[in-house]
């Protein structure tokens, strides 16, 4: 990888904006976060952070700004064309593929980039490599038990598992999760936060989380988003120290 | 002038009597979410009704008792079947609806039996009411627009003046929820259910006489009035009125015009000739077309405007 | 050889399936029962509409009501075909109409589909509901594609056949029927393992995650739809050469409705499902029909029945016995089974009775029929046969209450001694199967 | 007391889930319901409200409401909000807090100002779309909707699910609220912090049965319940 | 042995089962006439019906059954398109079963094509065909008539009425002008009042229609709510539900061109065909227009016995050119090149005051004129396939 390339962030956010009807959500955002790094984004309910998902994602157009991944513009792209640039999301209310097995839900997330778009001569039963990568990555996700079991049988933790799964089975160099450890038990979350680091080695991670242990635990590197506004964006240490976030979003507990 | 005054007003008397149909699918369709394909079943059953107790009573008493019947048995069909069917999904409920039209519609053949039934116009209506340009204009077709009317503003009221709308939504998504606060669901669905085919019903008991009342007439009316209530749009009252409307006019005037493609492009000096690529297409008059100038629209409105005229959802 | 032994089960089908007609040769004429092979083609021909159809319900959530215009459409392209084979503008074996058909559905296929795919759940149906009675109202207006109400009438006896076969004989057509039907059928469970079909589940399942794995579930749903339409256009093809006609309700909603039908009776999503549904909905129509006035009543109700007690459809009923079956105790059930079979039928027997007798009073006797069971007329008037029905009726009805109960517990019983996550999965299986509801919610 | 519930059962299918809960709730009190995940907690409010049978007594204002249907529970006055926030995603902010009223357009103790003054992001949102607002929102949106109906017992299952921990504090003020209002709350949660600060008594459930009942003091103080139940 | 089958398909349920079913109940009521008379071969005549739903498709199952039950004689009335699809079909099956033909007897499908460029040796017409019609029709049509309005079903029966009536008027009335002609789709309107708008509006004094079953009914019955004032010479304004729909207010307006009235026979004093004609009429409370029907079994009586079996190939060439005295003591002939009946034909005008009213009306159908058979013969273009030959 040329320093050239390297230099370039992962995702930037030049002032980009989003206002849903006359309401603006995200009001002129600038953010680059670089290769390998691991970044989250807090802030209060309703400040904009899944909506900003959204935006990066493509699944909602930006209303005026520029977002690049890899230094590409994302401006005129479908979700699946961000996808297919590296990047790849999860959501904040699990979403999965319910009535598939568990197996075939991350077979989903392999096959585009297996390259074998809308094929229907291809038979995937003899696909060696594709379903060995599918078996392998369940193991990682401690759901090889529950291979061949409907994906809408798991468990509320096993469905954030599988979801994580999903977006991280393309091998996308750009993950970005929303909330993964929600309303998951402290043994859970703690697996959760091993399995994510572990699968975000090397690549850029974008997360939104309201468990400080989580945040503060993985994070290289924490944004503060308030009603569409970055007001902090530093390392953990500062943020933690800084006030202006406190009185915004942490109140005294994590204090 | 002439033309255009006579057809404007059979138009809205057809257009008043889909509506007549359709606002009864409006409910059952945009509110619970049931493609009802039993939903003209009620008409034709409506109009049979109609007859018999005209015959025996009399038309003014049918007026109320035939509507009231259609009612009960939609109660009785959304307590019974369609509640049971309901968690197995919606095609599960369509399918369930499909069947019973077939039922309806066999037995409306064993009792009334193939041939169409004489249910007249009752004598009280049957008059010319006045003249334009030398045409009778039935003193029925008035009162079939008078109905219509009253129709049209007292299902406005029920929805504006209740909250029957909302809890309806509302179980759609999350009837655990909507119960537990405080709403009695599937009472609410019954009702719903129940005043649709009413008034399904009821307008059987106005259309029946107006068109021929024959084992046929759901399967003939069944697919236009989904193309209104559609069209209209999924949840709006009001859509579903100038769709009705707005069908109605359009199939009366595609008849009166004598023009096809191949006239308009003569305006613009190109003359079609039996080789040009689709001469037949070109060639085919409006008045032929009339029959299939709804269903054009439905597709033209659902690839441009999922919505249709004024929904408030997605259809 | 491990290619036989692996695919027994096909080879088995197709040489019974060969083989049921000659059940119904009448030795005495020397001739094949033209009815029983009509019958069986027309069973061929749909079983590949449904399956198709499925591609669409079962497989991608997409509830369509106007399938049956790419069947239509594949066969007026097949008809077309056939007369300009017959007028010498070129040349094509008989065998490869259905091929031409297949061609005609897929492009009609990509055409609408390219127009309807855009639309989900809802505005999916009602939009393929419009195409549909768009399309058949043009078949009545447009003389020079689709005949008007004449239609299309062709002569299958082309002497073009590679075999030598002239296919003048609906046996011959039969057994190029069940060859087409055993390839298509083949090829439609494949591509349920490709790719595309994967995501095919994928789309249905969760329309929006699909975008986010790389995919657009709009083109998914094209090809998706494209593919569907060219097994329709095949199963069209076969019909004009049965039928050697082609007119405006090979693309009505009537036939749409079929394959609907077909596919929720016999079960959705699975294989086995839509086939099995199509048997049973074309003997109703075609067999019934003869026998009957009433048959579509007893579609409605059997409709209403399956779906409101066997949402899995007939498969689902048939998988909930996998787990009592693999604890290899089915055994035990035969008893209950028999138990419950008696009032069963006087049930049957007792509801059939009855619509007869009504019907043959109104519809039969307006049809110059008479009411005769083994040659003895019935007069529908008098009291006696429908006291009998009635009869019949409740009291099998009372009985049928009594053993369902005892059934119940024996079959609860046995469910708990099978395996109890293997239950789940099992049932859980045959709802998710029908739980369609986000085609069309 | 006001709720009384003795040796409850329920079952999923043929799971046992509730074997045999005994719980009670004062007029005026707040109480906890605390456990790990999937021990029973949401499954007991069900229970209690009526959406999954069950087996055994439910007294409310010394009445027995077992076996009585979802709605005519609400109307007795116990009041359900639970943890998979179950907003109407079509109906607009407004239209879901109307939904929350027993009788169209009679709003008790708690109004719709009370509601947008003490969460302006609702005010804010209130003509849009309940499916729109933010995951935070729409936790909101859920208790104040059932509030609207004024309770006199409120069952609220983890209402700080997916919260800011600033919002956190701020639910811990409105259930003070909601309290002072003369409303008693019966509040399932996996955080102690609140749980511990605001309750009077609090239950600990193991697998299907309560396991612990007394006053946070005394949780505080008994080591082995915290470490065996609730993996602190 | 047993007794002769004669297959019978025709819409009995469906917007024009109307029609089917009033065709039924005469034939069945003739049938029993002509077996009380001895049948043929000593064996009785036994009708099976098959409802075709107004669909080629579903005639050509019927067919099949027919012939699977190895059923000599196939008889279809209603609807040209059906009787091409019947023509062509039974063409096929007899050359392909040489052991098991069938023959078609054509009771109403007048499209003059079916016996022109489709004609068939196995295809039998036993009512005049829309050429002929047509040209009774227009000679009917009064001295003032100058504006005339075209209305005809969108099928080959339909479109073939366009044709002829047109090319009659070219012929005999070069003095009418056409204001107004058009196409409908067949069997699915069920208001015709924007059409009787624009009919009035064009300043036409009467309407032309071969319109039958409901798209008769009803258009008329628009005409006459509407109270314009046409008059309407159609060719089945007196088939089932005719009478009804004109109603009183269409005295003297509507003629009908028509094989039998019930008044033809009173009015040339035939007792016999009068008692006949009543006979029906008590048995089913029911006019009777259908007298052609016997005359088709009469021929089938004579052809059969002529041929001594039923073998449909023998029954055929007797047929050609057989001729027969129809009931009403006038002579018929089917004639050999086309296979196309030759038999007198009436105009019959609805008004009060005559014998035998319709349906109830207190108005019914008066012989305004009778045309023999030698008057109506029209040449035809059938290159006749015969077999073996
Ligand atoms: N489609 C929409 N139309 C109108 N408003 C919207 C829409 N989508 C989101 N919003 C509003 O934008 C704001 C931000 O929503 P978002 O979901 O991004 O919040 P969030 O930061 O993810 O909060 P949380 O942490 O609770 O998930 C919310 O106030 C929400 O109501
Ligand atoms: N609909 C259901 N069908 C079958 N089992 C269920 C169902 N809902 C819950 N369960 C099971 O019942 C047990 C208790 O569920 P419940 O939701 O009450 O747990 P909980 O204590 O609320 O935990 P949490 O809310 O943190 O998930 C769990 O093991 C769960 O798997
Ligand atoms: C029985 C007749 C009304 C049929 C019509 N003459 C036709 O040829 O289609
Ligand atoms: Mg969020
Ligand atoms: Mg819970």
């Amino acid at each position: 990888m040329s320093t050239g390339v390297a230099a370039t962030p992962a995702v930037e956010l030049r002032e980009v904006r989003k206002s849903f009807g006359p309401t603006e959500i995200i009001r002129g955002v600038n953010l680059a976060i670089p290769r390998g790094e691991r970044h989250a984004i807090i802030g209060p309910n309703g400040a904009g952070k899944t909506t900003l998902f959204n935006l990066i994602s493509g699944r909602f157009a930006i209303s005026s700004g520029a977002i690049t991944v890899n230094g590409r513009s994302t401006a005129d792209l479908a979700p699946q064309e961000i996808n297919r640039l590296g990047l790849s999301r999860s959501f904040q209310i699990t979403s999965i593929f319910p009535r598939m097995s568990v197996f075939e839900n991350i077979r989903c997330g392999l096959l585009w980039s297996h390259g074998y778009r809308y094929s229907f001569w291809r038979l995937l039963g003899q696909q060696k490599a594709l379903n060995e990568a599918a078996d392998r990555l369940l193991e990682r996700l401690k759901l090889s038990d529950r291979r061949n079991v409907q994906a809408g049988l798991l468990s509320y933790a096993e469905q954030r598992a599988l979801e994580i799964g999903i977006t991280i089975a393309g091998g996308a160099e750009i993950i970005l999760l929303d909330e993964p450890t929600a309303g998951m038990s402290h043994s859970e979350t703690e697996s959760a936060v091993a399995l994510i680091r572990a699968v975000s080695e090397g690549k850029t991670l974008i997360m939104v989380e309201h468990d400080m242990s989580v945040v503060f635990g993985l994070a290289d590197r924490i944004t503060v988003l308030v009603y569409g506004e970055v007001i902090a964006s530093d390392a953990p240490a500062a943020i933690r120290g800084n006030t202006a976030v406190q009185e915004a979003y942490l109140g005294t507990v994590a204090a | 002038m002439e033309v255009f005054v006579v057809s404007l007003l059979n138009g809205l008397v057809y257009g008043m009597l889909l509506f007549m149909l359709a606002s009864g699918l409006t409910l059952i369709l945009s509110m619970m979410g049931v493609l009802n394909f039993a939903h003209a079943s009620a008409y034709m059953l409506g109009a049979y009704f109609a007859y018999t107790i005209s015959v025996h009573i009399g038309f003014w008493p049918a007026l109320v008792i035939a509507p009231l019947l259609c009612g009960l048995i939609g109660a009785a069909i959304e307590m019974w079947g369609l509640r049971r069917v309901h968690r197995n999904g919606h095609i599960a409920e369509l399918l369930f609806t499909f069947g019973l039209a077939l039922i309806i519609e066999k037995v409306v053949q064993m009792t009334w039996g193939l041939l169409p039934v004489p249910y007249r116009v009752p004598e009280l209506l049957d008059f010319p009411l006045f003249r334009i340009y030398g045409t009778q204009f039935p003193a029925y077709r008035a009162f079939m627009l008078a109905i219509s009317a009253l129709m049209f503003g007292a299902i406005w009221l029920g929805l504006t003046r209740t909250r029957v709308g909302l809890v309806i939504q509302a179980a759609l998504t999350h009837p655990d929820m909507a119960s537990a606060l405080g709403h009695n669901v599937p009472r609410i669905f019954t009702l719903v259910f129940a005043a649709g085919t009413a008034l399904a019903g009821l307008a059987g008991v106005i259309g029946g006489n107006y068109q021929v009342t024959e084992p046929a007439m759901a399967f003939t009316m069944g697919p236009i009035v989904f193309v209104v209530v559609v069209f209209g749009g999924l949840g709006s009252l009001t859509g579903c009125f100038i769709a009705s409307i707005l069908m109605g006019l359009i199939q009366t005037f595609a008849v009166v015009f004598d023009v096809s493609l191949a006239d308009l492009l003569a305006k613009f000096g190109f003359t079609v000739t039996s080789s040009t690529p689709f001469a037949e297409v070109l060639n085919v008059t409006l008045p032929r077309v009339g029959a299939l100038l709804p269903f054009l629209l439905l597709v033209l409105i659902l690839v441009f405007r999922p919505r249709g005229l004024m929904g408030t959802r997605d259809t | 050889m491990n290619m036989l032994r692996r695919h027994w089960p096909w080879l088995l089908a197709f040489v019974v399936l060969l083989a049921i007609p000659f059940l119904f040769y009448d030795w005495s004429k020397g001739r094949h029962s033209g009815f029983v092979l009509t019958l069986m083609s027309e069973i061929g021909v749909m079983a590949i509409f449904a399956l198709s159809y499925n591609m669409l319900m079962g497989q991608s959530g997409l509830l369509s009501f106007g399938h049956a215009v790419l069947l239509g459409m594949g066969a007026y392209c097949a008809a077309h075909v056939v007369l300009l084979v017959k007028a010498g503008a070129f040349w094509l074996p008989t065998e490869l109409v259905p091929l031409a058909g297949g061609l005609g559905g897929l492009f009609f296929g990509y055409v609408l589909g390219w127009l309807v795919t855009k639309q989900r759940a809802t505005a999916f149906a009602m939009i393929t509901m419009g195409l549909g009675e768009l399309v058949s109202a043009a078949a009545l207006m447009f003389m020079g594609f689709f005949g008007g109400e004449g239609g299309i009438p062709i002569d299958r006896v082309m002497d073009t056949s590679v075999l030598g076969v002239r296919y003048s004989s609906p046996w011959q057509v039969y057994c190029l029927v069940l060859v087409w039907a055993f390839i298509a059928a083949a090829l439609m469970r494949l591509q349920t393992q490709t790719p595309l079909g994967s995501m095919a589940n994928a789309t249905r399942d969760n329309f929006e995650r699909a975008q986010f794995v790389g995919y657009d579930p709009r083109m998914v749903r094209l090809y998706q739809f494209t593919l569907a339409g060219f097994f329709a256009g095949i199963a069209g093809g076969l019909y004009v050469l049965i039928y050697e006609i082609v007119t405006f309700d090979t693309v009505s909603a009537a036939k749409s409705a079929n394959a609907l039908l077909a596919v929720y009776i016999g079960g959705a999503g699975g294989f086995f499902g839509p086939i099995l549904g199509t048997v049973v909905v074309v003997l109703l129509q075609s067999g019934v029909s003869l026998l009957s006035n009433a048959w579509l009543l007893y579609v409605g109700v059997l409709f209403i029945v399956m779906v409101m007690y066997a949402p899995g459809g007939l498969i689902g009923l048939i998988f909930m016995h996998a787990p009592i079956w693999r604890a290899g105790r089915l055994r035990e059930l035969a008893l209950p089974y028999a138990r419950a079979f008696p009032p069963a039928l006087l049930v049957l027997l007792g509801f059939v009775l009855l619509v007869e007798l009504a019907s043959f009073t109104t519809i039969g006797a307006a049809q110059g029929k008479t009411f005769t069971i083994a040659g003895n007329t019935i007069d529908t008037m008098a009291p006696m046969p429908w006291v009998i029905a009635l009869g019949a009726l409740m009291l099998g009805g009372l009985w049928l209450r009594r053993e369902a109960r005892s059934f119940r517990e024996r079959w609860d019983a046995l469910m708990e001694g099978a395996k109890a996550d293997s239950i789940k999965r099992q049932i859980d299986a045959g709802i998710a199967i029908v739980k369609t509801q986000e085609a069309v919610s | 007391m006001m709720l009384e519930v003795r040796d409850l059962h329920a079952f999923y299918g043929k799971s046992h889930i509730l074997q045999g809960v005994d719980l009670s709730v004062a007029e005026g009190e707040i109480v906890s319901l605390l456990g790990r995940n999937g021990v029973g907690r949401s499954t007991v409010c069900k229970t209690i409200i009526g959406l999954v049978p069950p087996v055994g007594r439910i007294d409310f204002k010394g009445r027995s409401i077992a076996g009585l249907r979802p709605d005519q529970i609400a109307h007795v006055g116990i009041g359900y909000v639970p943890e998979d926030r179950q907003v109407f995603p079509g109906l607009t902010v407004k239209q879901n807090l109307e939904l929350g009223l027993k009788r169209a357009g009679a709003t008790g103790s708690w109004t719709f100002e009370d509601v947008f003054s003490l969460f302006p992001n609702l005010a804010k949102r209130q003509d849009n779309p309940a499916g729109v607002l933010s995951g935070g929102e729409q936790q909101m949106l859920t208790m104040c909707r059932t509030l609207m109906g004024d309770p006199d017992l409120i069952i609220i299952d983890e209402p700080t699910e997916g919260l800011a921990p600033k919002l956190v504090e701020q639910v811990g003020t409105l259930l003070d609220e909601i309290a002072r209002r003369g409303t008693a709350i019966l509040l399932v949660e996996q955080k102690l912090t609140i749980a511990l600060r605001i309750s009077r008594r609090l239950y600990v459930m193991g697998h299907g049965r309560i396991v612990f009942e007394g006053t946070p003091a005394a949780l505080a103080d008994n080591g082995r319940i915290r470490k065996e139940w609730l993996e602190v | 042995q047993g007794t002769i089958k004669v297959a019978y398909t025709d819409p009995l349920s469906g917007p024009f089962a109307q029609v089917g079913d009033a065709n039924l109940k005469q034939m069945q009521y003739i049938i029993d006439y002509i077996n009380s008379k001895g049948g043929a071969l000593g064996k009785k005549f036994e009708l099976a019906p098959f409802d075709n739903k107004s669909q080629p498709s579903d005639a050509l199952i019927a067919l099949k059954s027919a012939t699977d039950q190895n059923m000599p004689f196939i008889m279809q009335c209603s609807g040209s398109n059906i009787a091409a699809a019947l023509i062509d079909g039974v063409n096929k099956h007899n050359d392909r079963n040489p052991d098991n033909r069938i023959i078609y007897l054509n009771c109403g499908a007048v499209a003059p094509e079916l016996t022109n460029e489709q004609c068939s040796f196995w295809h039998f017409r036993f009512d005049l065909h829309a050429g002929m019609k047509a040209e009774v029709m227009v000679r009917a049509l009064p001295k003032q008539t100058t504006k005339v309005y075209l209305i005809n079903q969108d099928y080959l029966f339909g479109q073939s009425v366009q044709r002829e009536v047109k090319n009659y008027l070219g012929k005999l009335r070069p003095d009418i002008q056409v204001v107004g002609d058009e196409l409908i789709p067949l069997g699915k309107i069920k208001d015709f009042s924007p059409y009787i708008t624009k009919i009035k509006a064009s300043g036409a004094q009467a309407l032309l229609t071969g319109n039958w079953g409901p798209d008769m009914n009803l258009l008329i019955k628009a005409g006459i709510d509407a109270g314009a004032d046409l008059r309407y010479y159609t060719f089945y304004a007196h088939l089932a539900g005719g009478p009804t729909a004109i109603g009183a207010g269409g005295d003297n307006r509507v003629l009908a061109v028509m094989s039998y009235g019930e008044n033809v026979a009173p009015e040339i004093g035939n007792k016999e065909a009068e008692a006949f004609t009543n006979g029906f009429r008590e048995k089913h409370k029911f006019d009777f227009s259908a007298a052609g029907f016997r005359t088709i079994f009469e021929y089938l009586q004579a052809a059969v016995n002529k041929a001594g079996s039923v073998e449909p190939a023998k029954v055929a060439t007797a047929m050609e050119d057989l001729t027969v005295k129809d009931f009403l003591g006038f002579d018929t002939k089917m004639r050999k090149e086309d296979h196309q009946i030759i038999s007198e034909y009436f105009v019959g005008t609805f008004k009060k005051g005559v014998k035998y009213d319709a349906e109830g009306t207190g108005l019914g159908w008066a012989t305004s004129a009778t045309i023999l058979a030698k008057d109506i013969d029209q040449p035809n273009t059938c290159k006749m396939k015969r077999p073996g030959a």
